[in-house]
C-alpha cells in the first residue's frame, strides 16, 4: 500500500481542532506537493523573466536581457543569461555537430561531442557582456527611465566548463605563420569572428557546461567558444569550425556592428576588451525605496583584463566616495558584487559607483566617454552610471 | 597518471574541409568563381532584398546597404547610422551575403549572384559603375573608402599583445 | 512592417543554390528560432533530470537527487538541485510569510519577506549535503550497480545569497541565558531543528537567493535558513519562526532519522558537521569508457568544517595515490572540483579519491566507518568511494 | 555610509507568540492543558494511524512507533530499523503529532487527542499502563528507556564549540 491509496479516505479526518492553529496558514495545514524533476521559480516571482528587444524589426535577430536588478549574487542563472541571436536559435543535434579545425596547421582534425565531453576540462566564473550594454546612456541625450536590466541588462556571469583550446590547437598543430582564428558557428548566419591565436592559447575554452549543467541551445548547446573578458560577440555559439590565418578575414560584424566609430568617423576596429565597469542594481532604476532609513547599496563590478581591485561609491552625486566592501571569492574576469550600507534620510539622492581593476584602469565619466566616439557609435560603453533618488524614494536613471 | 596531451581529433579530409570552406579573406582569397554585375543584381535585389533593405539600399527597416556613416535624415536609430558603404573591406559584402543573406532563407544563391549583388551594392556606393564585373578578380581590387579609415585596436593600441599594462607586483 | 510580414513570401526564394552549401546540415540554411523568456535546457538532454526516491511509499515525503554524473564543474542548476521534503512543497505567497524571532530575547521582532529584502545581504558559494547522502554503500553489504547520482546525489552547489543572521538576533538583543535557536519551517509538518546560536552568529544566512534569483518553493521561497556545512536537514525550508531557548527543543528528527546509532546502539544526537568527503564523477557508475586512450578523471571534494586541502586519486584500488588539480576558487564549505589526466589501458583498474580538509581531517575507508555505526546507520556516511572499471570499459561501484 | 546596524524589525506582540508557540520542550515546557490515556489512543489510533503505521505500530509503510532498534522480522529497510520506542524524549512524540500527524492532515487533532495518542503509544513501548492519564505533568514526567543511551555529540564531541581542532596558521 502507498499513501496515495489512502489519502482519500483520510482527508475526510477530524474536525475537532484545537485553537492554537487558527491562526496558521493554509500552507500549513495541507501537506505540499512533490518535487519537480526539473524544478522552476516560483510562480510569484513569474514577473523575473528576460527583457525582451526588437531589433530591425526582424522575427529573426533576438535579443533579451537580464533583469539584473531581480538578481543578487554574481551568477545568473541560465534562464536568465542575456541572448543576442543575429540569426535565431538553431536547433542542433549533438550527433549531427563536429568540430573542425583547418587552416595553417598540420594536421586538420575534427571532434565529435562526444569525444570532447571525455576531454580534460577547466571550470572558471565569468562574466559575458555584451559591447552593446548600457548603450542607451550614451545615446539617449536625457537619461531614459529605465530598469538597470533595461539599460545595463546585456551582462550575466556564470561557471563556465569546457575543454581549454590551447589542447586542441596543439593536437593539430599551428604553422609558423598561424596568428589568428576565425571562428566560425553552426547557425543559419554561419557567425564568424577573428581571434587573435594568443587568446585562444591563453584562456579560452569550448565551454560544454554552464553553471553546472551542459549548455542551453540559446547558449550555444552543443557548445559555443568563451574567450573570457572578451565583447560577447567574439563567444561564438554553436562553434564548429576554426580556420587558422595569417590574417583575420573581415567578417560583417566586425565591419560596422562590433567596430566602435570614433568622434573623428575612424572605424576601430578589433577592441576586443571589456573594459573596467560597475552598475548599482539595488537600488536602482523604477525601484521605490518605502521609506527614509537603513539600506544596502549593491551592484556589480568587472574587467575583461583581469580582478576587480576597489570600487567607490557616492551617495552625493560624486563629491564624496566611500569605498564599498569587496564580496568575494574576486575572480578575474568575473562580476564580482560590492555592497555599502547607507542612511537615506528622505532627501533627493544621488548614487554612483566607480571601479577600478588590477592593472589600475578607471571608468570614465559619460562625458569623457562621450568625447571620444561618434555621436551614434554605443558599443564598449564602460562609464560612469548613476541613479537619482527623489525625495519621495523614486529612483531613476540620472546622468551626472 | 600523465601529463595532458590529447590525441583523440580525428583526421578532417581536404573534401571535407573543401565543402566548409565559405570565408572569403579580405585579400580575395577563397572567393569562389562565378561573376555577376551590378545590372543583374538590381534585379536580384528588388526581388530578395528590397523588401527589408528598402529601395536603393535605404530607408529600410534592415540595415542601410549604402551611404556615409551617421544618421540618415529618415531615421535616427543609432544601427542605421552605420552602413555598408562605410565597410573597410569589400570582399565582407561578398562573404556575408553568401552565407547569410536574405535573412529568411540564408545560402539560396547561387556565387553568381552574390557577385552581382555585391557589384549592385558597390554600384549604390558609387565605386563602381552598373556594368561592371565582380569577381574573384576585380572583387580583391576594391578599395573601400574608409579603408583608410579604419585601424585594428588590438594591433595598433595592444600592440598586438594580450596585455599591454604589466600585471602589477603581487 | 516587421520581417514577419515578408517571411511567408520569401521563402519561396530561389533555388538556384551553390554546390558549397550541400553537406550543410539543415539548421545552418534554416533560422533559429527567438529566445524563451525564461530558458530551459537542450531537449537533447532531457534525460538530465533529478533522480526521485520513495520514502516509506508515502506520496507526500517527496526526495529526488541530483544527477551529479551528468554535471560538472561546482554549482548545480536550482532546478537539479537534490531535495528531500518531509511533508512536500508548500505554496507560500509572500505576503503570507513572516520571519519572527522571540524566546529569550529583549525584543520579540517580525520581519516581512520585503523588508528582508532590503536588509544587508552576503553571497557566498556552499555546499548542501543530506545526512543520508551515500547511504546505500554503507548500508548494502555489496556493492549496488548504481550511478553516481543515485547513491551519492544527495549533493549539490549554489551560490546563497540572503541576510547574515547576526545582524537580525542583534536586533532582538539576546538574553544571557540563551544558547539555542529552535528553527521552525512554514510547511505542513512545522519542520523543526535546533541550532547553537554560535553557529547562527558565525555564517549562518537566512536564504533569499540560489544562483542569482529568487530560491524557489523546492529551496524554501520565500525564505529557508542557510547553515555552511551543516547537514542539509538543519537549513530549514519556509523558515518562519525562530524561538531562542537554554536548551535544543529535541525534535522528531533530532530523536531518530538524523541522529546516528552507534555500534554499541548508542543514539548519537546533534552531530552537525558534514565532515570531509569526495567522490569520482567522471567515470562513474553505469558509464561506458568507448576506449582505451586519454581520459580525465574528475570529480568533487568538500567539507563542512572548512576548504578542501588536497585530494587524492588512485586507479590501482589504492595501492599508489597520486594528487589531483583542485580547480579554484577553492572556497570554505564549497565543492571544489578535482581532476587528474589518466591512461586507460584497456585492463580492469579500481579508481578511487581521498580527500583532506584544511583542518587535516581525513576519509575513513568504507570497513572503519563501519564498525563505527550499528549496521542500519547510514547517516553521514564519509567513507572513501571506488568504481570498478572492467576490461570492456563498463564502469561500476566497488567496496575496496 | 553607515556601520551595518539594522532595525526595520516590527514588534512581534505576546498575543501573535502565543499563537505560534506550538514547540514542546523536553522539560515539559509549553506543554498545553488537556490530558488522555492510551484507552482512548488507542481508538483514536485505530481510525486515523492505524493505516500507515499498522497494529501496534508495526508493520506499516510509515515509521515504527514501538519496539527497540534494529530491524524488525518484517522488513530490512534501514528506515524501520528505527523506533519511536527509542526515542530519547517523550515530550517530542507529543510534539510531532500534534503539529505533523495525520500526516496527510496535519494539525487536526485537539490536544487530548494528542495526549491519548502518546499515551498509546508510550503504553505500545511498555512504558506506561494503558490506564494512565497523560498530561502537562505526567509527560514531562516519563523517562525513555534510550534516555541514557543517548548523546549530544555536539556538546560531548564538539565541546560545544565550533571548531574543537584550532584552525591552521597560514
Ligand atoms: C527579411 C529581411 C531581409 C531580407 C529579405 C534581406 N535582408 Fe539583408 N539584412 C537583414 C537584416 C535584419 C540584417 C542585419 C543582420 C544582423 O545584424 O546580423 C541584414 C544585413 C545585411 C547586410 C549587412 C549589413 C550590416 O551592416 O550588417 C547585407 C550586406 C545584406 N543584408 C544584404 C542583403 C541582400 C543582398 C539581400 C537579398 C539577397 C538581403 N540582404 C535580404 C534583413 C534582410
Ligand atoms: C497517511 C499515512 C500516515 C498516517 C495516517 C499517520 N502517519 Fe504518522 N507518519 C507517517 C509517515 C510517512 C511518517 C514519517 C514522517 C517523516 O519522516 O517526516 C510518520 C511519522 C510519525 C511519527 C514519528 C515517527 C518517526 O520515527 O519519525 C509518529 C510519532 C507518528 N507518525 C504518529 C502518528 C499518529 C499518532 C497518527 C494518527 C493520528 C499518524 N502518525 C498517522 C505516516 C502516517
Ligand atoms: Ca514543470
Ligand atoms: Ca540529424
Ligand atoms: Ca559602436
Ligand atoms: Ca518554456
Ligand atoms: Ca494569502
Ligand atoms: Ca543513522
Ligand atoms: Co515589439
Ligand atoms: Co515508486
Amino acid at each position: 500500500a502507498t499513501f496515495l491509496s489512502v489519502l482519500a479516505a483520510s482527508s475526510a479526518s477530524s474536525a475537532a481542532q484545537t485553537d492554537v492553529f487558527d491562526d496558521h496558514p493554509k500552507h500549513m495545514k495541507i501537506p505540499g506537493v512533490a518535487s519537480e524533476l526539473y524544478g522552476e521559480p516560483s510562480k510569484y516571482e513569474s514577473h523575473v523573466k528576460r527583457l525582451p528587444e526588437h531589433v530591425y524589426g526582424s522575427s529573426i535577430i533576438t535579443a533579451a536581457f537580464t533583469p539584473i536588478d531581480q538578481l543578487n549574487g554574481i551568477i545568473t542563472p541560465a534562464g536568465l543569461h542575456f541572448v543576442v541571436h543575429h540569426n535565431g536559435i538553431p536547433d542542433i543535434e549533438p550527433s549531427d555537430h563536429e568540430f573542425k579545425i583547418h587552416g595553417l596547421v598540420h594536421k586538420p582534425l575534427k571532434w565529435s561531442v562526444e569525444s570532447l565531453l571525455n576531454y580534460p576540462m577547466v571550470s572558471r566564473v565569468h562574466f559575458l557582456e555584451c559591447a552593446g550594454n548600457s548603450g542607451p546612456n550614451v545615446i539617449a541625450d536625457a537619461p531614459m527611465d529605465m530598469t538597470c536590466g533595461q539599460i545595463h541588462g546585456q551582462i550575466s556571469g556564470s561557471l563556465w566548463t569546457g575543454v581549454p583550446l590551447k589542447y586542441l590547437l596543439d593536437e593539430v598543430g599551428i604553422k609558423p605563420n598561424g596568428k589568428w582564428a576565425m571562428c566560425e558557428g553552426a547557425d543559419s548566419g554561419n557567425h564568424v569572428r577573428n581571434i587573435p591565436l594568443q587568446k585562444l592559447y591563453d584562456d579560452a575554452i569550448i565551454a560544454l557546461y554552464q553553471n553546472g549543467e551542459r549548455i542551453r541551445p540559446d547558449q550555444g548547446y552543443p557548445m559555443r567558444l568563451f574567450v573570457p573578458g572578451y565583447e560577447g560577440n567574439m563567444n561564438v555559439k554553436w562553434l564548429h569550425r576554426m580556420e587558422i590565418s595569417d590574417i583575420p578575414s573581415q567578417s560583417k560584424d566586425e565591419q560596422s556592428l562590433y567596430a566602435d566609430i570614433t568622434a573623428d568617423e575612424r572605424v576601430k576596429q578589433y577592441s576586443f576588451n571589456m573594459e573596467v565597469k560597475s552598475v548599482i542594481t539595488k537600488p536602482s532604476g523604477k525601484q521605490q525605496l518605502p521609506m527614509s532609513g537603513f539600506y544596502e547599496i549593491s551592484g556589480f563590478a568587472w574587467s575583461g583584463r583581469g580582478k576587480v581591485q576597489k570600487v567607490e561609491v557616492s551617495a552625493d552625486g560624486g563629491k564624496t566616495w566611500a569605498l564599498a566592501h569587496l564580496e568575494g571569492p574576486i575572480m578575474s574576469k568575473s562580476l564580482t558584487r560590492f555592497t555599502i550600507p547607507w542612511r537615506w534620510n528622505g532627501q533627493k539622492a544621488i548614487i554612483l559607483s566607480r571601479a577600478m581593476d588590477e592593472y589600475g584602469n578607471t571608468q570614465p565619466t559619460r562625458q569623457e566617454w562621450v568625447s571620444r566616439y561618434a555621436r551614434y557609435s554605443h558599443g564598449h560603453n564602460n562609464s560612469i552610471n548613476a541613479w537619482l533618488v527623489s525625495n519621495n524614494g523614486r529612483v531613476s536613471n540620472f546622468y551626472v | 597518471f600523465d601529463e595532458i596531451q590529447t590525441n583523440s581529433g580525428k583526421t578532417l579530409e581536404q573534401k571535407e574541409i573543401d565543402s566548409w570552406s565559405i570565408t572569403v579573406y579580405p585579400n580575395g582569397r577563397n572567393l569562389p568563381e562565378g561573376s555577376g554585375n551590378a545590372l543583374q543584381g538590381e534585379r536580384i535585389y528588388q526581388d530578395k532584398c528590397l523588401m527589408c533593405h528598402g529601395p536603393n539600399g535605404e530607408q529600410g527597416v534592415a540595415p542601410r546597404l549604402a551611404g556615409e556613416l551617421g544618421y540618415p535624415e529618415w531615421s535616427n536609430h543609432p544601427l542605421l547610422a552605420l552602413t555598408v558603404g562605410a565597410w573597410p573591406h569589400a570582399t565582407s559584402i561578398f562573404d556575408y551575403i553568401r552565407r547569410a543573406m536574405p535573412h529568411q532563407s540564408p545560402k539560396t544563391l547561387s556565387n553568381s549572384d552574390v557577385y552581382a549583388l555585391t557589384a549592385y551594392i558597390l554600384s549604390l556606393n558609387d565605386l563602381i559603375e552598373k556594368s561592371t564585373e565582380m569577381n574573384r578578380e576585380t572583387l580583391s581590387n576594391i578599395v573601400m573608402p574608409y579603408k583608410t579609415k579604419s585601424y585594428n585596436a588590438w594591433e595598433v593600441e595592444e600592440q598586438g599583445r594580450l596585455n599591454v599594462i604589466e600585471p602589477p607586483q603581487e
